[in-house]
């Protein structure tokens, strides 16, 4: 039987917490940005983003390079320190506290983790850990943070790694595999966890072309299953397929978004026209066709 | 000029006994430093601002006095408050404190030299500051600084040598001492030097042969 | 604790010592960077030869200790013919043959780092070898090293401290000197050290500076 | 890059100085002649040894150097002064890094047979100096199972390991590399005795009320004498000043120096004699 890692079968993340709310809801969002914002000296980098991301959707971020999409996907793990506005996963809170006095300051590295609990995060650059196997970089976690016995860890990231298709490269190093491997390994070591949310930071840009197709399809499948997903995303036909909304991102703003065939098909906004233009020219040859499938 | 290395076995005791000071104080020396290096490279990572400042001023001060001076003060200088240390206990506590800083700027280059994203990956997960530190920097830095590590052992070996001046009864020392008395300074001064080369030799080999062993991992 | 008067009084012996601790360890870097030049060019030299004298010269002379060499410097130097070797010629040749070592291969790692094919091009336009190595390749190798080169003179004037073996009286001699007239060991040594750290952090900042101009430079 | 073969680099290390001492060269003239051309003589010494070769407050002071200013007047030469550290002292002579010797040294059989001595200057038998107010040392034998120096090379020393050989439970002794050092550890109480010639220790305690000598002497009788190399170019040199020494022990001038570095003259032969160890 396959491993099932729809959310709503996944084990309640941190049950002692009083604001979580108790299975599925799907009617409140499992993450809620409200007015964030984010400057880094006199540059906003981020300005008044709202966005809901709820269960089982899948939310792609698009935009041209500096738009601030993947400050924004960070912040999201608070990997970047947002300074305005909220981010609520789950109904808490993530990465500040307010004190007494209604000042914010850093929550603590137990409470950061315990919103943490909830995401799965994928990067760019897969960010593995070379000395270890591919079973070692998923069973890590597992053994050292949810205190699973070795063998028990092992074969749950036995399970993991068939899905992504890599079972029989477990107990290779990262420097042996190819970049598709280590990106669907680097799914794999997040998966294990059983997150409720994935996010993906451009998870197809460092690779090979021909590469990309593996990874992509393991991501597919993970929308299919079911998981809540926000995802990075120069591929726009990963976009258009899989997305339930498309968010495109300019200058650190949200200019627009909608599903994909709102936001592809019948846009009206001119940055956005510009950026699928430049999107299409840049992929010149097979211009012709796509627009024939339009 | 007449060259007679009977003189050699003639001592060979004391030889052997001066090797073995050698040894000790630098074998010693180096490990204190590696320990007290690795502290400090973990306290600048770890530590707030004013720790910094304090620990990146006694590290230029440390790097930039000779091990000589640094020897003299500590001998010398200690009694004058209360710090009476024997001569060998000195060689190693200075051998110790001298090389930290330098083991220190290693550990911290190899701190550096792993990725942050790794470090971000664990982080999400939910992997602590030192579970990280122990799981993910160790052991990759560790390939990575080898071959500083050892050439810093190296020139240890050969700092071990200038404890001769402050009394302690190592190579150099019992090796020129016999050679005073005797009058045979050519042969002692030859074998000083063939034992150092010897060392230093035996050393940079068994660094070349540990980095293979533990490299493994980022041979394709 | 400090006494100031004795500090008074010892700093124009300890101005002249820093003197020829200076003159000692800059006429040794000097010299050591033409030694190590050559040396490095033999380690690239075709001739198998050559390179092996190359390197046993670097086996030898990283792998003695300064004070090693120094004895044997002062003890054998009659037989290369040099009776009556002043004090500072002994400990200048000792440091520049020690530190040749070093900036051999310092400079080797940055003659390795220039493309071949300026060599050619060289070579083709009938320049003669000697003339590649110093015009040519030697200028960028020393651009490229230069943080490394400062940090070796910073060693040098460190390992300085040694030449009164030779009979030298150089800074530490003279501050070893007044803290065995007047039992003040402590104090001197701090001054002592206080000196050395006067002239090598500074000179340790500006390599640091170096290698961030350079990187940006590169980057 | 070939690695180095450790044992051919050993080798070439090895014939690398075998061959030096085979292109060694020796000076052919003789050396009075060479010092009185170039009107310096090259003297090689420790100051560290008060009070014949010491630095008081950064100047070279002693009985050195006021008895060779005399020699070099009499010569007609300057004296050009070089400061070593004593274990490189006898090297240096032998490699021909100066003329002369006026460490002074004990005169002992051994090295006379390897050196050229002068006529001897002052006594130098061995005696204990201690803390002045350590009452465990009453006698040299005291010094049992206690912590001792000496200086690294020296013939003191060298009495030193015989004397402790003999006693019950022989001392724990540490070779330092000058006198100063030793005094500066007896001061600081790393060691209980300093086992130095008496005219040093004796001097050294009137300067540091801290340190006492400890009476009597353990040593066997012995003399200081200066040092020339043990050949042919030097015989006449060391004759040279022999004689300056003689006309010292006539005109009384050698006692008025000694009286006024040791506080009272000393009965030194004025002849050759042979030394009892």
């Amino acid at each position: 039987m396959p491993l099932s890692l729809s959310p709503s079968t996944s084990p309640p993340a941190a049950s002692n917490l009083e604001a979580t709310p108790k299975g599925p809801d799907k009617a409140s969002p499992i993450i809620h940005l409200s007015a964030v914002g984010k400057r880094f000296g006199n540059h906003q980098v981020l300005a008044d983003i709202n966005l809901s991301v709820h269960h089982s959707e899948v939310v792609c971020l698009i935009g041209p390079s500096g738009s601030g999409k993947s400050t924004l996907l960070r912040s999201m793990a608070f990997l970047e320190e947002y300074d305005e506005g909220e981010i609520h996963i789950e109904g808490r809170l993530l990465g500040w506290e307010i004190d007494d006095r209604g000042r914010r300051k850093h929550a603590g590295r137990t409470r950061l983790n315990q919103a943490r609990r909830n995401l799965g995060i994928v990067f760019q650059q897969f960010n593995l850990w070379p000395h270890m196997t591919a079973l070692g970089n998923v069973t890590e976690a597992l053994v050292r943070v949810r205190g699973i016995k070795r063998n028990e860890a092992e074969k749950r990231a036995m399970e993991v790694l068939d899905k992504v298709g890599l079972a029989e490269k477990a107990k290779e190093y990262p420097a042996r595999l190819s970049g598709g491997q280590q990106q669907r390994v680097a799914i794999a070591r997040a998966l294990a966890m059983e997150p409720k949310i994935m996010l993906f930071d451009e998870p197809t840009s460092a690779l090979d072309p021909e590469l990309v197709g593996e990874v992509l399809a393991v991501m597919k499948q993970l929308a299919l299953e079911g998981m809540t997903m926000v995802v990075v995303t120069h591929e726009m036909g990963f976009a258009a397929q899989v997305a339930d909304t498309v968010v495109f991102l300019d200058q650190g703003s949200i200019v627009t978004r909608g599903t994909p065939s709102e936001v592809f098909r019948d846009t009206q906004h001119p940055r956005l026209r510009q950026f699928l233009q430049n999107y299409l020219d840049r992929n010149a040859f097979w211009h012709t066709t796509t627009e024939q499938e339009n | 000029m007449t060259f007679d290395l009977s003189i050699i076995t003639a001592n060979a005791d004391a030889i052997w006994n001066a090797f073995l000071v050698t040894i000790y104080t630098w074998l010693a020396g180096s490990v204190l430093g590696l320990i007290a290096g690795l502290l400090i490279a973990a306290l600048m990572l770890f530590g707030g601002r004013p720790l910094q400042r304090l620990l990146r001023v006694f590290i230029e001060l440390v790097r930039g006095t000779p091990f000589l001076v640094i020897l003299f003060l500590v001998y010398y200088g200690g009694p004058s408050f209360g710090l009476r240390l024997g001569a060998i206990t000195a060689g190693v506590v200075c051998i110790a404190g001298y090389s930290s800083v330098y083991f220190a700027e290693i550990f911290r280059s190899g701190f550096a030299a792993v990725p942050r994203g790794q470090l971000e990956a664990g982080e999400c997960l939910g992997l602590g500051r030192l579970q990280l530190m122990w799981r993910v920097q160790l052991p990759q830095m560790l390939v990575l600084i080898l071959p500083s590590i050892i050439n810093m052992l190296t020139i240890l070996c050969k700092e071990t040598a200038v404890l001769s001046i402050i009394t302690v009864p190592e190579l150099t020392a019992v090796l020129t001492g016999i050679g005073t008395r005797t009058f045979t300074f050519i042969e002692t001064l030859l074998v000083l030097c063939i034992a150092y080369l010897l060392l230093i030799e035996i050393t940079s080999r068994a660094g070349r042969w540990l980095e293979r062993r533990v490299g493994t991992y980022l041979q394709r | 604790m400090f006494d100031w008067p004795t500090f008074l009084f010892s700093l124009p012996l300890l101005g002249k010592a820093l003197l020829i601790t200076l003159q000692t360890s800059l006429l040794g870097n000097a010299i050591g960077f033409v030694i190590g030049t050559l040396i490095a060019s033999m380690q690239l030299a075709k001739m198998p030869l050559l390179r092996r004298l190359g390197g046993s010269y670097i086996f030898i002379f990283r792998g003695v200790p300064l004070l090693v060499q120094l004895l044997v410097i002062y003890y054998l130097a009659p037989m290369f013919g040099l009776p009556n070797l002043p004090p500072m010629v002994a400990a200048i040749m000792a440091l520049s043959l020690c530190s040749g070592a070093y900036i051999a291969e310092i400079l080797r790692g940055g003659l390795l780092a220039i493309p071949s094919g300026q060599r050619e091009a060289a070579h083709l336009l009938g320049m003669s070898r000697p003339a590649i190595l110093l015009r040519v390749e030697l200028p960028q190798a020393v651009q490229s090293t230069l943080p490394s080169l400062v940090n070796e003179l910073v060693l040098l004037i460190k390992s300085s401290a040694l030449v009164s073996v030779v009979g030298l009286a150089d800074l530490t001699r003279v501050a070893q000197n007044l803290a065995s007239s007047d039992y003040l060991f402590f104090q001197h040594y701090l001054v002592l050290a206080g000196i050395y750290c006067l002239i090598n952090i500074p000179l340790t900042m500006f390599g640091r500076r170096l290698e961030r101009h350079l990187e940006r430079s590169l980057a | 890059m070939k690695k180095p073969n450790l044992l051919k680099l050993s080798l070439s290390k090895l014939t690398l100085a075998l061959g030096l001492c085979l292109a060694a060269t020796s000076a052919s003239a003789d050396l009075l002649d060479d010092v009185k051309e170039r009107g310096v003589l090259n003297v090689g010494t420790e100051f560290h040894f008060a009070p014949f070769a010491y630095l008081d407050a950064g100047q070279q002071s002693g009985l050195n150097l006021e008895l060779m200013e005399r020699v070099g007047s009499e010569l007609g030469v300057s004296i050009n002064w070089i400061d070593l550290p004593w274990p490189s002292v006898l090297p240096g002579l032998e490699a021909g890094n100066y003329d002369f010797v006026a460490g002074p040294a004990m005169i002992t059989q051994e090295r006379k047979l390897r050196y050229n001595f002068t006529l001897p200057i002052a006594d130098a038998t061995v005696a204990i100096l201690k803390r002045a107010d350590d009452d465990s040392i009453q006698t040299p034998e005291d010094i049992s199972g206690k912590a001792a120096g000496g200086g690294r090379g020296t013939a003191q020393l060298e009495q030193l390991k015989a004397f402790a050989a003999e006693l019950p439970e022989p001392p724990t002794i540490t070779e330092y590399v000058d006198y100063s050092q030793t005094y500066a550890d007896l001061a600081a109480g790393r060691i209980d005795a300093v086992a130095n010639s008496l005219p040093n220790i004796a001097y050294t305690a009137t300067q540091r009320p801290m340190f006492e000598v400890v009476q009597p002497p353990f040593g066997q009788p012995a003399f200081f004498g200066y040092m020339a190399r043990n050949d042919e170019e030097s015989a006449s040199l060391v004759e040279a000043i022999n004689e300056v020494l003689l006309s010292m022990h006539e005109d009384g001038s050698l006692s008025e120096l000694q009286t006024k570095w040791f506080g009272a003259p000393m009965d030194i032969p004025s002849e050759d004699f042979e030394p009892e160890i």
